[in-house]
Order: structure tokens, then sequence, then C-alpha cells
């Protein structure tokens, strides 16, 4: 049997899909922005990833959900939350993370793993989607920039503004007050990057902070907040290109296991 | 981890087949009590009553019909009625984050006490035990005003100790006297100790087999649901103690919990993990909840919030021999009476005595007085005490901040790490016996 | 004797002349994007061309709405209760009771006769009641602003939102599109959410007979029902209740300065 | 200003201090004890405000003094002073403080000044308290006590049980007995025995400084033309950060100063402040609602050192105190009120002369936010304008405060 498997993470603002070869080497991956028809968003996640592998999906030995909608991936043999996936796949591109942190579209996780990449205790913010991704976006759309760029526009302000408000919708009107009291755009991000950080310190601090912290969900793609962390801990925290995808790679993990354990 | 999808996705009201005649008869109990509220030729004076340290021997002895909101709101929430009572409180000013309960509990009040199962009628009396939360002082001078009858506040000390001083006695037992006389004065009758002597016994029975019920827990696998299935049970010590039916109903039950044991039915088929509970449930989404639980195999062995009404677990008891120092002693003794440091050893206890794996604690948004610190508790379970905890968070009283999707989602994460590790304690060598 | 009213709101910002207090000679409105004042000093410009005045005919300026103070030529600024409540009383002389749902926050208020606001109510905590709400979902589901009253309207049975929070309540309307909820089920169960949560205001400031809905979502032919339904009482709209507090700003200017001129009058008389 | 704090006893690790750390001391309490027109008063207090590290129990405790932090309301500071101890009230973080940890500990549907207390404590900002009391005022403060037991379990924290019944003549030993709780650990700390006379003097002692705060009040209540809301409130929020010692002269030269003045009351509309009786506004806030157009005339901002008008001193001080409590404290949102609050707003309204009510709660403040809606229906009935805000004690945007308050003065206003 072949030991190809895909892991499909289906959050509340994308859809991902990691697809594993025989040595756990990602053959292909995709990334969609998830709408209303999640069952299609779904497959849709793993045909491109099978597309970029080129692979035919009959070579798919095992496929495993996670994410929210991880019960509308119908074609999967497992599901799994996203929590064990972060923490494995974290756990599998940095081995010595003790601290996971994810920062997805609606929601801020912190797990704390052990060495096996096993969740040993999480948090998850519970009050509101005040302090993830879905608080930057409309931040973003607030003072008309693209995500995408605020992150490194936030590296460039001089006088960081102090954001109170601990609800996203009221955030977006505390920004428009501060544009309309002609405050640098780059110094309203930069504070709103800090209240983020904060938060999610104390998401942290819930779990207890380790030394080896990895970052990872879409929100890590933002070099804004990955300095901003960094600042708040005073030290490095890991992250790679692939750490959006490490819930759909912790996914496919999960299944490996399941194929090679079956095996043995 | 669970394979395949799970197969009752909104976790809808499955009956649980462990629960036979003790839970028909519990039905029965409620459906009397609410009829006999409701009844037009009701003729008996009626006082109002917090659950935490209540006085109802004391108030029955005088012949009164004892309403406890509390009860009425949880009730109404299991029904599904309370968001329109929080609504209408709402309308009446009643700010977002005010407790359930109270605001259930006034918005029926301004809407005529009218639910499905019954008229609740008007207070003549209110009694409020201050015992263990704030809130109960401004709920019933909320309710004082409203209705314009007296208040009699029964002031009871906060426990940071474990035993009372004999100044917490004194005034207590004083402070029943005052009562006593209100009660003499309002009625126009004359204190009868052997009424409240004899209610004190049939109290005292219904505690002992609350008890006993309760201890099930401790056996392997567990007979007893101790959370959910003692939200049934709790109605008789709470609403019914000193009464007859209260003390014979939990003959019935615990000859049942005799019969499960025998039988070998079990709240689950297989009983992977114990769990302690803390907290108030979310009442507007218990079946669902419950089913969080099982599709994990959690049974929970031990919980706190059955103890609102009095730790007796822990030794109170009324006592006709001594009623009046009894009485003060038991009214110390509600859970939320108790200072956090005095929590955690209660805890504590119960997870040794119990033989819990894993602890889940349910804060409620709008509970102050049960939640704050809950935070605080998790990180005392979790690092000083070793044992897996979870925290999540909804209300007891408010649909609207019950949120299935994310609390699912964290007890599928907090179980299934519970079995990763587990798994791998059995690879690496013998798991727990 | 004209007078201008402009509302810089949150989302939009609108512009009123009005002669004599008593007829509306132009009324239009630009969306509030980058500088508000900028926009405000344009659509003054379209409101004179419009009404073919003059720069100099206007001769009494008063703003309201979020940027109230921004607009540096007002005479005078009034907040957004008041104004909203004197434009309501304006197109329904009888109201009593306003409800001004706008971008980012539902408001209720209740009138003296004259206009004068006796209670008012705002909500503070959850952005979920206002029209932002209905904009970010015309975004998810993919139908315009203009459609999704009307769409609203062919609902059986409509689907209400139970989270508080405007983003939550995004997913779960996603989810409910996801379990196969006609669309027209899924708005009107936003609008009677919106509206039950007005009512609630309404319902705190006291309902009164005469009930008159402004602000941006008098536009949303869908919203009107669900609140007519949920109060169960007439409510008032017009196509002008969109502009009511820039009308009412325009009528408070004019009283106030018909009052100038009295008393320069009486004060030149002496 | 030295012989000013000579009055404290040395406490006894003040045996061996060096000269140098006394010199220290005064030189931290001069600028105070120096400071004599009220803008340098004002200036030093704002300091002291912004600076959440408790720079005055710091000072006095590098001198080698100790400190206790209250929380409020009705603490018994009399009792900590009379152990030579400093008592300080713990008034939250204010606007600098970041809360990051204490959330997690605490929980998030909670007022401010808990989770800033919390903060404060898990921070390393608590450090210069010998001991913290609480006062059960509400499920909060008692459960915070519960908190701090365990986080900082090498400092004594006390909770006190205030009674709420009224009318039981056995609520007086009882509250006897529970400050002799207390005492019995200040004792320890401390290590020296309670003295009755000594309780006696600190109670006259804080009496004047009632006396002044009062006349502060009425200042405000009848010509408050002269002193604005915030230099009001700033100089009473020194009264629970200094040692009384201190305070109570400066209080005494800013008052002559500002009954000097000669300012003319403005065409404002007096309002009584209703709901701020633990955690405090910020300074903007308060500056707004004058700036709108208010005076406010009547308050409950910053209760900590007038929880009751006046303590009748009596053979035994501790039933003195106890009796203060129970049959004459402040009437707030955490205490039974006895009559209606019907009659007890109007009494206020009538005493000040107000002609309407801002509720100004802290968010998440349950005693606060049941109480207001009984005045609002009692208010109705009277037909006296009142507005219900809330209130964070970090914000840094007031649109929306700024815009109710508006509303508020334009709907007295206009007609
Ligand atoms: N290139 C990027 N730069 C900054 N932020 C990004 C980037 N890509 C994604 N994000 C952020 O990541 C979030 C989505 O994260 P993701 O982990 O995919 O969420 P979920 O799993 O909940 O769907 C978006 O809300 C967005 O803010
Ligand atoms: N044509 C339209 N159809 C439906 N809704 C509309 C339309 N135009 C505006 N709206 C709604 O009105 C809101 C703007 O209201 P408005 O009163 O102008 O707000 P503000 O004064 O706060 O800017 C928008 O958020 C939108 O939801
Ligand atoms: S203990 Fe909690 S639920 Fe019960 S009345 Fe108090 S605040 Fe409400
Ligand atoms: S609307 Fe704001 S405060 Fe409310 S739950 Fe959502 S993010 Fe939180
Ligand atoms: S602000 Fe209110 S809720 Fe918070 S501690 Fe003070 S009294 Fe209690």
């Amino acid at each position: 049997m072949s030991e190809i498997v895909a892991g499909v993470d289906i959050g509340s603002t994308t859809a991902k899909c990691v697809v594993l070869g025989e040595d756990a080497r990602v053959l292909g991956k995709s990334l969609n922005a998830v709408g209303v028809d999640i069952v299609r968003d779904a497959e849709r996640a793993l045909d491109a990833a099978l597309a970029e592998a080129q692979i035919p999906r009959s070579e798919v030995a095992f496929i495993t959900g996670t994410g929210y909608g991880r019960y509308k991936v119908y074609f999967g043999q497992l599901v799994v939350t996203e929590i064990s996936c972060h923490a494995r796949g974290a756990s599998f591109l940095f081995p010595g993370t003790r601290l996971v942190v994810d920062i997805g579209g609606q929601d801020t996780k912190a797990i704390r793993i052990n060495d096996a990449g096993e969740v040993v205790d999480f948090a998850m913010n519970d009050k509101c989607a005040a302090g993830t991704g879905r608080f930057l976006d409309v931040c973003a759309n607030a003072l008309g920039y693209e995500v995408g760029q605020i992150g490194p526009l936030s590296l460039q302000a001089r006088h960081a503004v102090k954001v109170t408000s601990t609800c996203t919708v009221f955030a977006e009107s505390e920004v428009t007050s501060y544009v309309s009291r002609g405050k640098d755009p780059k110094d309203i991000l930069a504070g709103l990057h800090a209240s983020i950080v904060n938060r999610t310190l104390s998401l942290m601090q819930r779990v207890g902070v380790e030394p080896e912290v990895t970052f990872t969900g879409g929100v890590s793609q933002n070099a804004g907040m990955v300095h901003a962390l960094q600042h708040r801990l005073g030290r490095p925290v890991n992250v790679s290109p692939l750490s959006q995808y490490l819930g759909a790679l912790g996914a496919a993990l999960h299944g490996r296991e399941r194929v090679r354990g079956g095996a043995g | 981890m669970a394979e395949t999808s799970d197969p009752r996705p909104d976790g809808s009201g499955v009956s649980p087949s462990f629960l036979r005649d003790a839970r028909g008869l519990q039905r029965k109990l409620v459906e009397e009590y609410y009829a006999r509220l409701g009844s037009p030729d009701r003729s008996r004076p009626v006082a109002y009553m917090l659950v935490g340290g209540n006085l109802a021997e004391i108030v029955r002895s005088f012949g009164y019909e004892v309403v406890f909101p509390e009860i009425v709101a949880l009730n109404c929430a299991i029904k599904h009625q309370s968001l329109d009572n929080i609504l209408h409180a709402e309308s009446m000013g009643y700010g977002l984050d005010v407790c359930g309960y109270v605001k259930n509990d006034l918005g029926l009040q301004d809407r005529d006490g009218r639910t499905s199962f019954g008229q609740i009628p008007r207070p003549d009396l209110l009694v409020c035990s201050f015992s263990g939360c704030y809130v109960y002082v401004k709920w019933w001078e909320a309710l004082a005003e409203s209705y314009g009858v007296p208040l009699f506040m029964f002031d009871v000390p906060y426990m940071r100790e474990e035993h009372p001083r004999k100044e917490d006695i004194d005034y207590l037992v004083s402070q029943l006297w005052d009562l006593i006389h209100l009660l003499e004065k309002r009625t126009g009758r004359a204190f009868d100790m052997d009424a409240l002597k004899g209610m004190l016994v049939e109290s005292r029975r219904a505690e002992d087999g609350w008890v006993d019920f309760l201890r099930a827990g401790r056996l392997r696998p567990s007979p007893i649901e101790a959370y959910f299935e003692s939200i049934f049970y709790m109605f008789p010590i709470n609403v019914l103690r000193g009464t007859r039916e209260a003390a014979d109903f939990y003959g019935v039950v615990n000859e049942e919990v005799r019969a499960r044991v025998r039988d070998r039915t079990y709240p689950l088929p297989e009983e992977k993990v114990r769990v302690l509970v803390e907290g108030v449930p979310p009442y507007t989404n218990y079946r669902t909840f419950w089913d969080f639980f099982r599709k994990w195999g959690a049974v929970s062995v031990v919980a706190t919030y059955p103890k609102v009404g009095g730790l007796f677990d822990r030794g109170f008891r009324h006592d006709p021999a001594r009623p009046f120092e009894s009485i003060a002693e038991y009214s110390l003794g509600a859970y939320v009476n108790q200072s956090w440091p005095l929590r955690r050893k209660i805890i504590a206890d119960y997870v040794r005595e119990y033989r819990a794996d894993a602890a889940i604690i349910h804060g409620i948004k709008s509970c102050r007085s049960f939640t704050a610190g809950q935070g605080d508790l998790r990180d005392w379970l979790n690092r000083d005490q070793g044992l897996p905890t979870l925290y999540i968070e909804s209300d007891h009283e408010d649909p609207r901040y019950f949120a299935p999707a994310q609390i699912k989602n964290r007890m599928d994460a907090f179980f299934e790490s519970l079995e990763q590790r587990r798994a791998v304690g059995a690879a690496g060598g013998p798991a727990t016996a | 004797m004209i007078t201008a009213g402009v509302d810089l709101g949150a989302g939009a910002i609108k512009g009123v002349l009005l002669e004599d207090g008593r007829r509306i000679l132009a009324a239009a409105s630009a969306p509030a994007r980058g500088n508000p004042v900028g926009v405000a000093h344009q659509l003054l410009e379209e409101l004179g061309e419009a009404a073919n005045i003059g720069p100099g005919d206007v001769e009494y300026l008063c703003s309201t709405g979020f940027g109230r103070y921004a607009l540096p030529e007002r005479h005078l600024q009034i907040s957004d209760f008041t104004s909203s409540a004197r434009g309501a009383l304006f197109l329904f002389p009888r109201t009593r009771l306003v409800v001004d749902v706008g971008t980012q926050a539902s408001r209720t208020m209740s009138t003296s006769e004259t206009g004068k606001v006796l209670k008012f109510k705002m909500n503070e905590k959850c952005a979920a009641g206002a029209g932002r709400f209905v904009e970010r979902c015309s975004k998810y589901l993919q139908v315009p602003l203009e459609e999704i009253g009307p769409k609203a309207l062919a609902a059986e049975h409509p689907k209400l939102i139970s989270s508080v929070c405007a983003v939550l309540a995004e997913t779960e309307i996603i989810n409910n599109v996801a379990e196969g909820v006609p669309l027209p089920d899924i708005l009107m169960g936003v609008f009677l959410s919106l509206s039950q949560r007005a009512y609630s205001l309404m319902r705190y400031v006291g309902i009164q007979p005469e009930i008159t809905l402004v602000g941006g979502l008098v536009r949303n032919v869908g919203m009107v029902k669900a609140l007519r339904e949920t109060v169960g009482l007439p409510v008032n709209v017009a196509p002008e209740a969109f502009y009511a507090a820039a009308i009412g700003s325009a009528v408070l200017g004019h009283s106030r300065l018909v009052k100038l001129r009295e008393s320069s009058v009486a004060t030149a008389g002496t | 200003m030295a012989d000013l704090l000579a009055i404290q006893d040395p406490p006894p690790e003040r045996a061996d201090a060096v000269e140098g750390d006394r010199v220290e001391l005064a030189a931290d309490f001069r600028e105070f004890g120096d400071a004599h027109s009220i803008e340098e008063i004002l200036r030093l207090a704002r300091e002291v405000l912004g600076d959440p590290t408790f720079p005055t129990a710091r000072a006095w405790r590098k001198a080698g003094g100790r400190a206790v932090g209250c929380f409020p309301v009705y603490t018994p500071q009399e009792i900590v002073h009379s152990f030579g101890l400093l008592p300080v009230a713990l008034s939250g973080g204010g606007e600098n403080l970041e809360i990051s940890r204490a959330d997690a500990a605490l929980g998030s549907f909670l007022c401010s000044i808990s989770k800033s207390t919390l903060e404060a404590a898990l921070t390393g900002l608590l450090e210069p308290f010998d001991a913290y009391l609480f006062p059960y005022i509400c499920d909060v403060s008692r459960n915070l006590e519960g908190i701090f037991s365990r986080v900082l379990p090498s400092r004594p924290s006390h909770m006190l049980h205030l009674p709420q019944n009224f009318t039981s003549p056995s609520a007086i030993p009882f509250l006897v007995a529970e400050y002799r709780s207390l005492i019995a650990k200040l004792e320890r700390l401390t290590d020296r025995p309670f003295s009755p006379e000594q309780l006696g003097r600190s109670i006259e002692l804080f009496n004047e400084q009632r006396a002044l705060v009062a006349r502060l009040a009425a200042l405000q209540r009848d010509a408050p033309g002269k002193i604005g809301l915030v230099e009001y409130y700033l100089l009473r929020r020194l009264g629970g950060l200094l040692p009384r010692e201190v305070h109570i002269p400066l209080l005494r030269r800013a008052l002559a100063e500002i009954e000097r003045r000669e300012r003319k009351n403005k065409d404002a509309i007096p309002i009584l402040l209703v709901g701020p009786f633990c955690e405090q506004p910020t300074l903007d806030l308060l500056q707004l609602i004058e700036d709108v157009g208010c005076y406010v005339v009547g308050d409950e901002l910053q209760m900590l050192h007038h929880w009751c008008p006046s303590i009748v001193p009596g053979p035994d001080p501790l039933e003195s105190l106890a009796t203060a409590y129970l049959r004459t404290p402040v009437d707030i949102g955490v205490r039974l009120t006895p009559t209606t609050k019907g009659a007890a707003i109007q009494a206020r309204l009538d005493a000040a002369r107000a002609q309407g009510v801002v509720f100004l709660t802290a968010k998440f403040c349950e005693p606060a936010l049941e109480d207001v809606v009984l005045y609002r229906r009692a208010l109705e009935h009277r037909r006296v304008p009142y507005l219900h805000m809330e209130f964070e004690e970090k914000s840094t945007t007031y649109e929306q405060a700024r815009l109710q308050l508006e509303t508020f003065v334009e709907s007295i206003l206009f007609d």
C-alpha cells in the first residue's frame, strides 16, 4: 500500500491541503479561501494540492480532515482537531518546539506540547473574535490596505498608538478615529499588532511560556506580528513559509501514522 | 481521535438509557411542586429563598410555601424559555453582564410569572441568605422594591477558615431568632420547635441519602453521572428538603444505583475517562454538552456544582438535637461560600477520593461568584496537581453564549490529547490499571 | 433663509439644504472614504449646484454625526441623537420614538412634540446590531447591498442569528449557508436579529405610539419589514429618512439662526 | 515634612535603618510637603497616578516603613494605620498598565480594576506592600483575595466580610470579631500588639482628613466654578496614596487657595455622578463630563477614604468603627440600601441640588449595573433626566462617551 497521505485543514477563513510522499516530503499543497460551500471547498483544496503534486487521487492512501470544518471532509478517513495537528506539524518542522502559537482567521491558540509533539495543554481565545486574524483583516480594511501589506508597514512605525478596544468591530472605529485625528497609519498598525500580541501573550501564559516557540497559522505570515511577538518575548520564535499549512501538515502526519501503524 | 464524522452533529436529545425509575419519580416531584405553586386555591403564604444556605425548614415550619427563583430560572433555561425572559430584563435595563438567573427571574416576574411548567406566585416575604454570592443581595433588593414586601437579610459570613468562629455561629443564631420573630409577627403563629425538629429529621435523612448517591461516583466504573445526572436529583434536596418525599426519594435513587451496579448498567458502555466537573452547567444546552462528554467515553464521577445547596458530603448535617447551631453551620457550607483556598482543598480531595483522571471547568460568563478565579484554578490543577484540565466558557441561562462548535472543538482536542498520551503510556508500559 | 445640515457619518456623509426651515432644496450623500472633510465640501458644492444657489447663499451650517467636529466652517455641531430625532419629527410630526440604524451603531430615542430628546440608548457592547454588519453579509453572501432587502422578502422560515458577536455571526451565517438554508431565510434572519436588538433598545427607552425609522437602513425593505414585524406596530419610513440627521441639523440650524436674528433685531431696536 | 512622618512610630527594622534612608524618604515626600501651589500639587498628583508602580508606597518602604494595599471600598484603614503601617489605596492600574496575565487567572468578563490589580500582583508591581486587604464588596473582590493567597503566598492578604444585615444587634460584635481576625494578622506582620489608644488616635486623624475632603466636596457642590472636576478628583485621589499626615496639610493649603479663587459658575448642568465607587474612570473622561457642560455636584469617586462621613469616637474604638460601617456608611452599590433606591437618590439630588444623574459604571461591575435599573425606574417616575454609560479604567477613544454626554446635555437644554 502506498504511503502517500493528505491532510485537509478547513479553517474559518481558508482551506489548506498538504500531500505528503513516502518520505514525509511535501509533494503538493494548496490554499483557498473558504466560501459558503465547505464540502466543495474541501474537495477543491485536495484537488489543487494533488494537482500540484501531480498525483491522482487513487494513489492517496489516507486522508485526514482537521479545522473547524473537519466534519465536512467527507472523503477523509479520520478527523483530528486542529490543535493536535498544529502541534504535530510544528514539532515535525521544529522538533524542539514546546509551545505552539497558532493565530488563524477566527481564533488564537497556545498549545504546549511534549517532545513527541503531543498536546500537553492548550488555551484558546474564549472571548469573541478579538485578537485574531480577522481583527487584522478588519483593521487593514478600515485603513484601506491589503492584509499582506500591513505587517511590513507596521515595522516602519515610529510612535505606536495605544489600541484599547477589546472588540474587533469596535477596534475598527478606534482605527477610524485615529485616522481622523491624523495619526500615521503605520503607527496605528503598530498599535494594532502590539495589542494582538498582548492578547496572545496572555494565552501563552495560560499554558506556560516555554523556551522554544513556533508561530503557526495564517497570521504567522505577517512580518509585523512576528516582530512584535519576538519583541515582547525577547527572543526569536520559529516561523516557516509553511506555517500556514501546519494544520494540514499535522493532519497528514497523523494519517501517516495510521497508515504505518496499520502496516506495522 | 474520532473515527468518521460525528453521528449527531447537533447533539439533539438522546435519552440516556441508564436513567430509570428515579428519573420518573423526580419528574413527578417537580410537576407536583409547580402544580402546587400554581394552584389557584393556594392559601399558604409564599417566601422566596436562595438555594445557598437557605432556611427552608424554619420558613416551612410557619406554613410558608417556598419558591427558589434560581431553580425556576434553571428550569426555564432547560425548557428554552430563558432567552425571552432575559431579553425582557434587558429591556428593563439589566445589562448584558448581569447574572442570567437574575435576568431570567426579574424578566419573568415582570411578565407575570408565567412559565410552561406552571405559574410562579408572587412573594409575601423575601428571605435572602447571603451565602456565597453578592448578587443575591442585589437581586433580593430588586424584588423587595418591585413587590414592596419585607426582605429579611440573613448575613452568612464567608468561609475563610475551615471551621467557623464562635462569633460566626452566634451571629447566625441571633439572626435566626430575628427571622423567627418576624415570621411570628407576619403569620400570627407561634414558633413550633417540634415542627422544626420534625423537619430537620427529614432533612437529615434526605442529606444522608443524597450523600450516598454522590459517593457512588467513587466506584470504578461509576454507576452514576455525578454532573449531568445530579442536575436532576438536586431538585428534592434543594427544593423539598425537610419533607418526607424528599427523604424517600433518595431511597429510591440509591436502590436504583445498587441495581445498576448489580446489572452493570453504567452511564456509558465504557468508562474511558473519569472526570471532575467544576462550575455551573450550561442549562440551555446541557444535552448537547453531555453529548460532548459521551462521545469520548468521559463520565463525570464528581462535581462541585451539586454542592451549591450545601457541602453535605463534607459533613454538614441538619441536626434536630442542635437545631439552630446546625442550621447555622449548614448555611456556611454552600460551595460558593468557601474561599478559594478552601475550594482548592475540596477539589484536591475530590480528585483523590474519586480517582479523577481529568477535570473540566465550565465557566459562566455572567456568574462571577463561581467563575472569577477559575482560570487560576485551572492553572493550579494543571500545574500544581498535575491533573489535565480544560476550561470552557458559556452561560447557564443565556443561549446566546453557548457556541457549540467552539466548545466541541475544545473538548475534542482535550480528550484527543488525553487519549493520545494514554496510548503512548500503554506502548511504553502498563497504563492505568 | 437657507441653512445646510451635514451629517458626517461613519459610513456615509450626507448633506441637505433647507429653505426657511421648511422645504428641502437638495439632499445628497457620498461614502465616507478617505478625507471626510473633503467629501463634505464636495457634497456641499454639489448640493448648491442642484439647488441652483451660490456658495454665499447658505447662511448657517450645522454639522452632526461622528465627524461633526471635523468641519471647520460649521456654525454649530449637534449630536446625532438630537439631530436624527429632529429630522424624524420634520418628516413625521407625530413621531415620538425614533430608531436610527446606521453604519456602526443603532440608536433609539424618544422625543417630545417639539423634538426634544427625552430618553435615548445606543448599542454599546456589540456591533452585530448595525449596518456595517449588513454590509459584511452582503460581501460574504455575494449579494449586492441594494438587493439584500428585496431578496429577504421571499423568506419563508427566517433563520435567526444567535451569536451576539458581529464576527462570529458571520461564521454562523456561513454555516447556515453550508447547511442549505435558503438565502432569503438567512437574510431575513439577519434583519430580524437586527430588529430584535433595536427593539430591545426601543423597549429600554419606552415604546411610543408613533415610531419612525431613520438612518441608512431605511433603504432596506427587508429591515423595514422585519422591524415592523418585531415591533408589531406601524413604523414610519420615507426615502428622505436616510438624511434624517442632516435634515435635523439643518432644522436646528434654522431655529438657531432665527433666534440669533431675533436677538440682534431686538438689540438693534432698543 | 520629616517631622510629619515622625508621627509614625518607627517600624521594628527601622531601628538599624541607615540614616540615608530616612533622608531619602523625606526627600521623596518633601516634594509634597513643599508643594504649595495647586499647580504643583496637581502636577505631582498626575505623576503619582501615571506611575503604576506605587511610588508613594515604594518611597515609604525604602525608608523602612511598611505599607498595606487596600482594595476599595469599605476598608478600615484606621486599623492598618494604628499599627504604624501605611494604608495605600489599590485603585486599579489606570491607563498605563497592560493586562496580559490576569485575564488568564481571573476570567474575561470582569471589571478592569480586578484584572489590573491582579496583573500588578503577578508582575511584581505590588512588591512595595507587605500585606493586602480586601473587603467583601462583591464576588470579584472576594475571589480576587483568594487568588492573591495563591499567587503571593509569602505576603498575607485578608478578606474582610462586611455584614449586609444592618438591623441585627449582633452585627456589631460580629464585625468586631472580623476586625480582630485582621488585627491578629497585622500583629503577626508587625510583631507588635494592637493598641486601642493608637487606633483612637488614628480614627481622629482620619476624621480630620474626612472633614477636609467633605469641605472639598462642599466646594465642588456649592461653587463648582471654583474647582475643576479633575482638580477635585486628583486632590481626593492623593488622599489614598500619601501618608495621611502629608495629605492633610496639603489638602488644607489647596482648600485655602481654591476658596480664595474668584471664579464664577458657568451655565452648566449640575449632576450627580453615580457608579464609579470602585474602579476609577480616566481623567480624560472626567474632563469630558465637564467639557460638555456638566458640573458634578455629588459623586462616588474614590470612596476609599470616606466610606462614612465620620467615625464617632467611643470607649471601644473597634466598636466605633463597626458602628460607623453598620449605621452611617455612605450608601453605594455594594451595600443593601436601607430605604428604597428612589428615596436614596432623591435625598442625594436634594442635598446637592442636582438636576440630573449620570451613571458611570465600570464595565462588568455587576453591583453598579443592577443598581442602575432601580435608580432609573425611580428617576423616570420623578422625571429627573439621567444617562447611563459604562467605562473602563483604560480607554483611548471617547467618541461614544462624548456623543452620549452631549446628547444628554442637549436633551436638557434644547426644547
Ligand atoms: N500573507 C499574509 N500576511 C499577513 N496575514 C496573512 C497573510 N496570509 C494570511 N494572513 C492572515 O491569516 C488569517 C487566516 O489564517 P488561517 O490560519 O488560514 O485561518 P483559519 O485556519 O482560521 O482559516 C487571515 O485572517 C489573515 O489575517
Ligand atoms: N441602498 C441600500 N440598501 C440597503 N442598505 C443600505 C443602502 N444604503 C445604505 N445602507 C445601509 O445603511 C448603512 C449606513 O447608514 P448611515 O445611516 O448612512 O450610517 P452612518 O451615518 O453611521 O454613516 C450601511 O451600513 C448599509 O448597511
Ligand atoms: S452564584 Fe452565580 S449564578 Fe448564582 S446568583 Fe450568584 S451570580 Fe448568579
Ligand atoms: S462584536 Fe466585538 S465584543 Fe462582541 S463578541 Fe464580537 S469581537 Fe467580541
Ligand atoms: S468594579 Fe465592581 S465588580 Fe469590580 S471589584 Fe469593584 S465593585 Fe466589584
